[in-house]
């Protein structure tokens, strides 16, 4: 085999990081231009792939090994199948974007960016690696630095402790970024304990000798240890994913997260723990799967319906996106408990989907932020007339929200859709249709109180930039590909078959 | 009882009384005083062991320098602060009642262990024998210690420096 | 390529989209203003020519498809074209009517900013590639695609002067009250696959034609899918984002809102008519509902004033007439009141258009006497009204006697009363407008278009449409009216007369209230009571989804987003509390003195050594 | 006299420093019971290294002697420092790290 390009995508931010660290201190222009390529150089690699991935032959693809402790079994093992093709892309997408979102950032930036790309390397290295040990390693990248982040570049909300265990609140002080950043962290680090437990588990189970996914997957496990260690991967990766009721992370989180943190985390991050949920709880223990699924597929309807709701509640822009993110989730979620072919296509085409809509919108929210300097959406009114750009670009990512055909929403849910039917538990169907008509409801409303309402009386917004200069490359490119996407979804669908197929079939679903 | 036993003995009420008094005076500079005789004594309790260089060096460094600078140290203290330095103890009972249990635990075990009573002759002068080792076998540590030196005394002089 | 006709099909598709493309991607065509609606008007001229083609020279069923969505056993679902009768004819309305509209929207937006103009007209083509779409629609993934996005483009054409409040309210109610409908049709897609296997319309049809599709549960998808015909026809109760859509441009409400995309509900329920033939209740209902709708929608809209809004219900009214006939069983005849219907509304909305543009208001208590300014309006405007009214020898006539034999010969008197009852109507508020607007006493008005000169009759460009739609409504009254087509049902000899009949009558009423003014309007109103006054108010359908919106759902939404913060989200915040405070409590010992920190690490080592006292 | 009668002496003169470590308010008192500490230790080595004719634990002593030296010195410099930064000597008044 040729170039490591597996390791070079995953590295090449990490790079970037080294050298912004190492030289940029007050060179603001070197250290975009370093993150730009390194992320660049990611998105080569990873479409690359995309472009090189043999769809006939299925499977794993790419394969780069390594070994690093022999002793335990611990390989740096690197490979990819459709569904991580697909993550990896998105991620690529995602960073790239980001990378011209934050390119306003002025406080400490050297810093900010080093963050950045480093958490990109942790969220490449766990999609490529099919070691369950540096699977973590890297995991764990790709939510640490996370708080650094939100905790030194995030912006304070407007929640205010009250009502009912107001005490409570003012203790932790809710609505502050600090209180976000630590909230999503301990969250998130409880989740990597439930997790770790169940590696562990698999680990000495399958007889201590090898994390190798590959090797863990030719195990058969003893359906009670199946059984638990499901529920310990489906609670930790889950809270990643936002499942209901361990979602309270996500609206804080993102609403105080900078503008590409958020597109990050909502965008990618959160599919890590859709990812992990489907690729190492369902793909490792497939009795256990098929004895839990309908707790996932309810806990999912729940998410979907009442992360609707919750949003259509909302006040601050940031949460609403931030809820629609749980609802979209839950999409995700059910999707995969259908284990039907179309219902599992369905949630890894809504975790590109939604990652890229997702992404976006706070693309944009950002922008909306950095120039009226409001979140509240109700005081906002009538930006299409000065910001046309930012209005077209969010009214799209709603529309692909709600799940408009054309954009690549419609296709996700339209595949969910299919598959909720033709599950063991067909009602979840209704649920999720439910959501989705619940979510055209909340979407349009902001987008009409936001942009195309009548223009605001507030003297603050009165005269507003549009979007310009590198703002506009990371709205085209993720409205290009989120309409590209749902025109011609087989571009997606095809390498996602190619490795839903395989796992069902594990599974026992097809 | 013979002159050694009746010298330990009074060597050893002189050192534990002098301690006492570096720990109990109310006076800060009678404190100093006190260690400085608490310091001669174990220079004579070396002294007993045959160590006379040990000895030597402890009045010279120990009871010569150290408390010379520790004088030094009240005495400019005094003079940037303006009064007598406070020398008031706190907690004493607790803090004695810990100590005394301490002591009441480590003579406890010595008591339970098997000791030598008898001294086994040293090889030759103990003196020659420090010299001797200083400079073969710790010369790595003796020489890292000449440096462990010169950075205190560096940063020494830089904390206590004038105020700019 | 299978057959010379393809390319064309393709053709008329692809023209609109390629316009649209255009005018998207390339910004300073599309604020450049005119050059942009001549693109857009070239695209919509290439689209009619091609569907005239297809239209002469189609044969027999032409389909082709593409896979769209792949899975593992090849293709989920498709794209393509299926241009058959229904299609080819649909095809030809939609294209005429678009082509027109937009050479219409030439004159009538001229006052607009250029890129208002260029926004409108890639508004017009996206809509035209997707009505087209869906016309030509081979599978139901394909309808729906389409389905939502003429949804999205009324959306988007409604709220074309998003800065008018009441536009971008209406824009969203439109879309919302149409996507309710639509979550019907998406499940009845889903079920229909499960219960069938295929979305696709020759293959469903085979499948049926075989008796190999189950009954049991049936009925559920097909009232599923009725759900999202009704939204998008703007059936009772889902009838109510019409009226409000009239805030768009009046072009787009010709096009969009009387001609083409409300009737893709129909259009729909005709695709569909084999399937649900298996389901008799479900027809029933359909039936009922669109005889109930007719005739309320007739009644709401003989209370109306703004001359839009009585098309409006004018529309919403006729929408009824064809869905009773499809629930009569007769698609056919509805299919064809939808072709009539769409030239001659198209008509009467442009016409009002030209209206409007002139006068500068909707209200037609603030007309009068304009059949002297704007003659040539008065009669295209007066040949749409006879259409609608279904008067012999004009566009309506035959189209809706058909509808009548058809609910007759279903048997199904009762929506054939209410349907008589709301011809009848409908010849009176149409007649009312025409009296009010075009005849009577000139009133006063200070114009508030155009600086206070007189209305007079529109330019070329509006006019060249007007007269080419009132030209084809005659003709198509004049060819009908003599021509029976073949139906497959009977039309009692005693229907035509008694249709003219009823609606002469209605004419007759409008002329003696308004013209002749021998009966009050005022006592008529009087006289009608209680049912005026609810029909001023829409008979409060509004109010009810306001009432379950506010009071539900957004209650509801406000309990769930209550419950997040304060419950789930509290309870994790008492636990964080409880650990911050008993962090607090702890940190007491933590007292910064250095003598404590050895305190207690003597007391340590004691501790330990007592511990190890037997070992030692 | 046996080696544990040294030991023994160390411990108490140990004890005692402890004590004063553990009690003084003043920081150069904390020293002084610090010194006393290092003596005991001292004693110890020395009385280990002559009973058992090993000359390793008087090396030992000469090296903890000018740690003491070096120790004072920047302990005294510390306290020093605190005088002007705190206007204080009183290590009860040194609570920078209090909870």
């Amino acid at each position: 085999m040729g170039w490591p390009v597996l390791s070079i995508m995953t590295w090449a931010p990490f790079a970037s990081a080294l050298v912004i660290m190492a030289l940029g201190r007050s060179r603001p222009a070197l250290v975009r231009w370093t993150a730009l390529i390194g992320t660049a150089v990611s998105m080569v690699c990873a479409l690359w792939l995309y472009v090189n991935y043999d769809v006939a032959t299925a499977g794993f693809q790419f394969f780069e090994e390594f070994p690093l402790v022999p002793s335990m079994g611990i390989t740096y093992q690197l490979a990819i199948d459709g569904m991580s093709l697909l993550m990896v892309l998105l991620t690529a997408i995602i960073i790239l974007a980001g990378v011209f979102a934050s390119w306003t950032v002025k406080t400490r930036d050297q810093e900010f960016y080093a963050l950045l790309l480093l958490l990109v390397t942790g969220v490449f290295g766990v999609f490529v690696s099919l070691d369950l040990f540096v699977f973590f390693l890297f995991y764990e990248i790709a939510v640490l630095p996370m708080y650094l982040l939100i905790g030194i570049w995030g912006s304070s909300g407007e929640v205010r402790p009250q009502g009912l265990f107001g005490w409570a609140f003012g203790r932790t002080g809710v609505g502050t970024k600090e209180y976000a950043a630590m909230k999503l962290t301990l969250y998130l680090l409880l989740g990597s304990a439930f997790i770790l437990v169940g590696m562990l588990a698999l680990y000495v189970a399958a007889g201590s000798t090898s994390f190798s996914l590959l090797a863990l997957e030719a195990v058969e496990f003893d359906p009670a240890l199946q059984s638990w260690v499901f529920l310990a991967f489906y609670i930790g990766f889950g809270i990643l994913a936002a499942i209901f009721p361990f979602h309270t992370w996500s609206p804080d989180g993102h609403a105080s997260a900078p503008t590409a943190v958020s597109m990050l985390h909502a965008g990618v991050l959160m599919k890590l723990g859709a990812y992990g949920v489907i690729r190492i709880g369902m793909g490792l223990l497939p009795d256990a799967t098929q004895q839990w699924v309908w707790l996932v597929g309810a806990i999912a309807c729940i998410n979907i319906v009442y992360g609707a709701l919750s949003a259509m509640a909302q006040k601050d822009l940031k949460y609403v996106i931030a809820y629609s993110s749980v609802s979209h989730m839950g999409i995700v979620m059910l999707g995969a408990a259908t284990l039907t072919e179309n219902g599992m296509n369905g949630a890894v085409f809504q975790m590109f989907a939604h990652g890229i809509m997702t992404g976006l919108f706070f693309a944009l929210v950002g922008l909306v932020y950095e120039k009226a300097h409001s979140r509240e959406i109700f005081r906002m009114g009538g930006f299409a007339t000065m910001m046309p750009g930012i209005a077209v670009a969010f009214t799209i990512g709603g529309l692909s929200s709600l799940g408009l055909p054309a954009t690549a929403g419609f296709v996700a849910e339209f595949l969910t859709f299919l598959g909720a039917w033709s599950s063991a538990n067909s009602w979840w169907l209704f649920p999720a249709v439910i959501g989705a008509f619940l979510t055209s409801l909340y979407v349009l409303r902001v987008v009409r109180a936001i942009f195309w309402g009548p223009k605001s009386d507030d003297p603050r917004f009165q005269e507003l930039p549009d979007a310009q200069g590198t703002e506009w490359v990371a709205i085209v490119i993720l409205v290009g590909v989120l309409v590209l996407f749902g025109v011609l979804p087989g571009l997606a669908i095809t390498p996602i078959d190619a490795s839903t197929v395989p796992l069902l079939m594990r599974l026992g679903g097809m | 009882m013979t002159l050694e036993v009746a010298g330990f003995w009074v060597l050893s009420l002189l050192l534990v009384g002098s301690a006492l008094g570096v720990v109990l005076t109310k006076n800060l500079f009678h404190s100093v005083l006190w260690l400085a005789l608490a310091l001669t004594g174990t220079a004579g309790v070396f002294l007993m062991l045959d160590a006379e260089f040990l000895a030597g060096v402890q009045i010279l460094l120990y009871a010569g320098g150290v408390v010379t600078v520790v004088v030094f140290a009240i005495v400019v203290t005094e003079r940037l602060v303006g009064t007598r330095l406070a020398h008031t103890s706190r907690r004493v009972l607790i803090g004695g009642g810990v100590a005394a249990l301490f002591l009441g635990i480590m003579l406890n075990s010595l008591s339970r262990i098997v000791l030598p009573t008898s001294r086994v002759p040293m090889e030759s002068d103990p003196t020659r024998l420090i010299g001797t080792a200083v400079m073969t076998r710790f010369i790595l540590p003796f020489e890292l210690l000449a440096v462990l030196l010169l950075v205190s005394l560096l940063a020494a002089s830089y904390l206590a420096r004038p105020e700019e | 390529m299978d057959s010379p006709l393809d390319p064309l099909v393709l053709a008329v598709v692809l023209a609109p989209v390629s316009a649209f493309m255009l005018l998207a991607l390339v910004a300073p065509l599309r604020r450049s203003g005119r050059p942009a609606a001549v693109v857009s008007i070239l695209g919509a001229a290439t689209a009619f020519v091609s569907a005239v083609l297809v239209w002469r020279g189609l044969d027999a069923p032409l389909q082709r498809v593409w896979t769209w969505l792949p899975d593992a056993n090849g293709a989920l679902a498709s794209v393509g074209f299926l241009a058959d009768e229904q299609s080819s004819v649909m095809l030809l309305l939609v294209t005429l009517v678009s082509l027109l509209v937009q050479i219409y929207s030439l004159g009538y937006l001229s006052d607009e900013p250029a890129p208002g103009i260029g926004r409108y007209y890639a508004y017009q083509s996206l809509f035209a590639f997707s009505m087209l779409g869906l016309v030509v629609a081979p599978n139901l993934v394909q309808l729906f695609v389409c389905w939502e996005l003429v949804g999205l483009c009324s959306y988007l054409l409604i709220g074309f002067w998003y800065r008018k409040p009441s536009a971008a309210r209406a824009a969203v109610k439109a879309f919302w009250t149409t996507k309710a409908g639509d979550v019907g049709l998406l499940i009845g897609i889903v079920l229909l696959w499960r219960h069938t296997g295929t979305f696709d319309f020759a293959e469903l049809r085979q499948l049926v034609d075989g008796g190999l599709v189950g009954i049991d549960g049936l009925a559920l998808i097909t009232f599923c899918i009725y759900l999202g015909a009704a939204g998008k026809s703007a059936q009772f109760p889902l009838h109510v984002w019409l009226p409000d859509a009239m805030e768009g441009p009046t072009p787009v409400s010709a096009l969009i809102h009387a001609a083409t995309m409300v009737t893709a509900g129909v259009y729909l329920l005709v695709r569909m008519a084999f399937l649900f033939a298996l389901t008799p209740d479900v027809l029933l209902l359909v039936a009922w509902v669109g005889a109930g709708t007719a005739l309320m929608a007739a009644m709401l809209a003989c209370a109306q004033n703004d001359i839009k809004r009585v098309l409006a219900y004018s529309t919403v009214s006729q929408l009824g007439y064809m869905m009773t006939a499809i629930g009569a069983g007769f698609a056919s005849a509805g299919f064809f009141h939808l072709l009539t219907h769409g030239v001659f509304k198209a008509l009467l909305f442009l016409g009002a258009g030209a209206v409007i543009h002139a006068v500068g208001t909707n209200d037609i208590t603030r007309m009068g006497g304009l059949a002297r300014r704007m003659p040539q309006t008065m009669v295209v405007f007066l040949v749409g009204t006879l259409s609608l009214a279904g008067l012999p020898l004009f566009g309506g006539f035959l189209s809706k006697e058909e509808v009548l034999a058809a609910v007759w010969d279903g048997g199904m008197t009762g929506p054939f009363v209410f349907l008589l009852v709301a011809a009848f109507l409908t010849a009176f508020y149409m007649f009312r407008v025409v009296f009010l607007a075009f005849f009577g006493p000139e009133t006063s008005r200070e114009s508030e278009h155009g600086g206070g000169h007189a209305p007079h009759d529109a330019p070329w460009s509006m006019s060249l449409p007007l007269w080419a739609l009132a030209l084809a409504s005659m003709a198509i009254g004049v060819y009908f009216t003599f021509h029976h087509p073949e139906t497959a049902f009977e039309a009692p000899g005693w229907l035509a007369p008694l249709a003219t009949g009823v609606a002469s009558g209605g004419v007759v009423l409008a002329w003696l209230t308004f013209q002749r003014k021998m009966i009050s309007a005022e006592a008529l109103a009087q006289a009608t009571g209680p049912l005026r006054t609810a029909a001023a108010r829409g008979f409060w359908v509004d109010e009810a989804f306001v009432a379950v919106y506010r009071g539900m759902l957004m209650a509801l939404a406000r309990i769930v987003g209550w419950i997040d913060r304060y419950i789930v989200d509290g309870v994790l915040n008492v636990v964080s509390a409880w650990t911050v405070s008993g962090g607090d409590g702890l940190r007491g010992i933590q007292t910064g003195k250095v003598q404590d920190y050895v305190l207690a690490l003597a007391a340590g080592v004691v501790a330990v050594m007592w511990w190890l006292r037997g070992a030692m | 006299m046996g080696l544990y009668a040294y030991l023994s002496l160390a411990a108490v003169v140990f004890s005692i420093g402890l004590f004063g470590v553990m009690t003084r308010r003043n920081t150069v008192g904390i020293l002084l019971g610090i010194e006393l500490m290092l003596n005991a230790v001292n004693i110890n080595l020395v009385a280990f290294s002559r009973f058992h004719g090993e000359v390793t634990g008087m090396v030992l002593t000469v090296f903890a002697i000018c740690i003491t030296v070096a120790e004072v010195a920047l302990g005294l410099s510390i306290v020093i420092l605190l005088f002007r930064t705190r206007r204080t000597a009183m290590a009860d008044h040194v609570d920078w790290l209090k909870g």
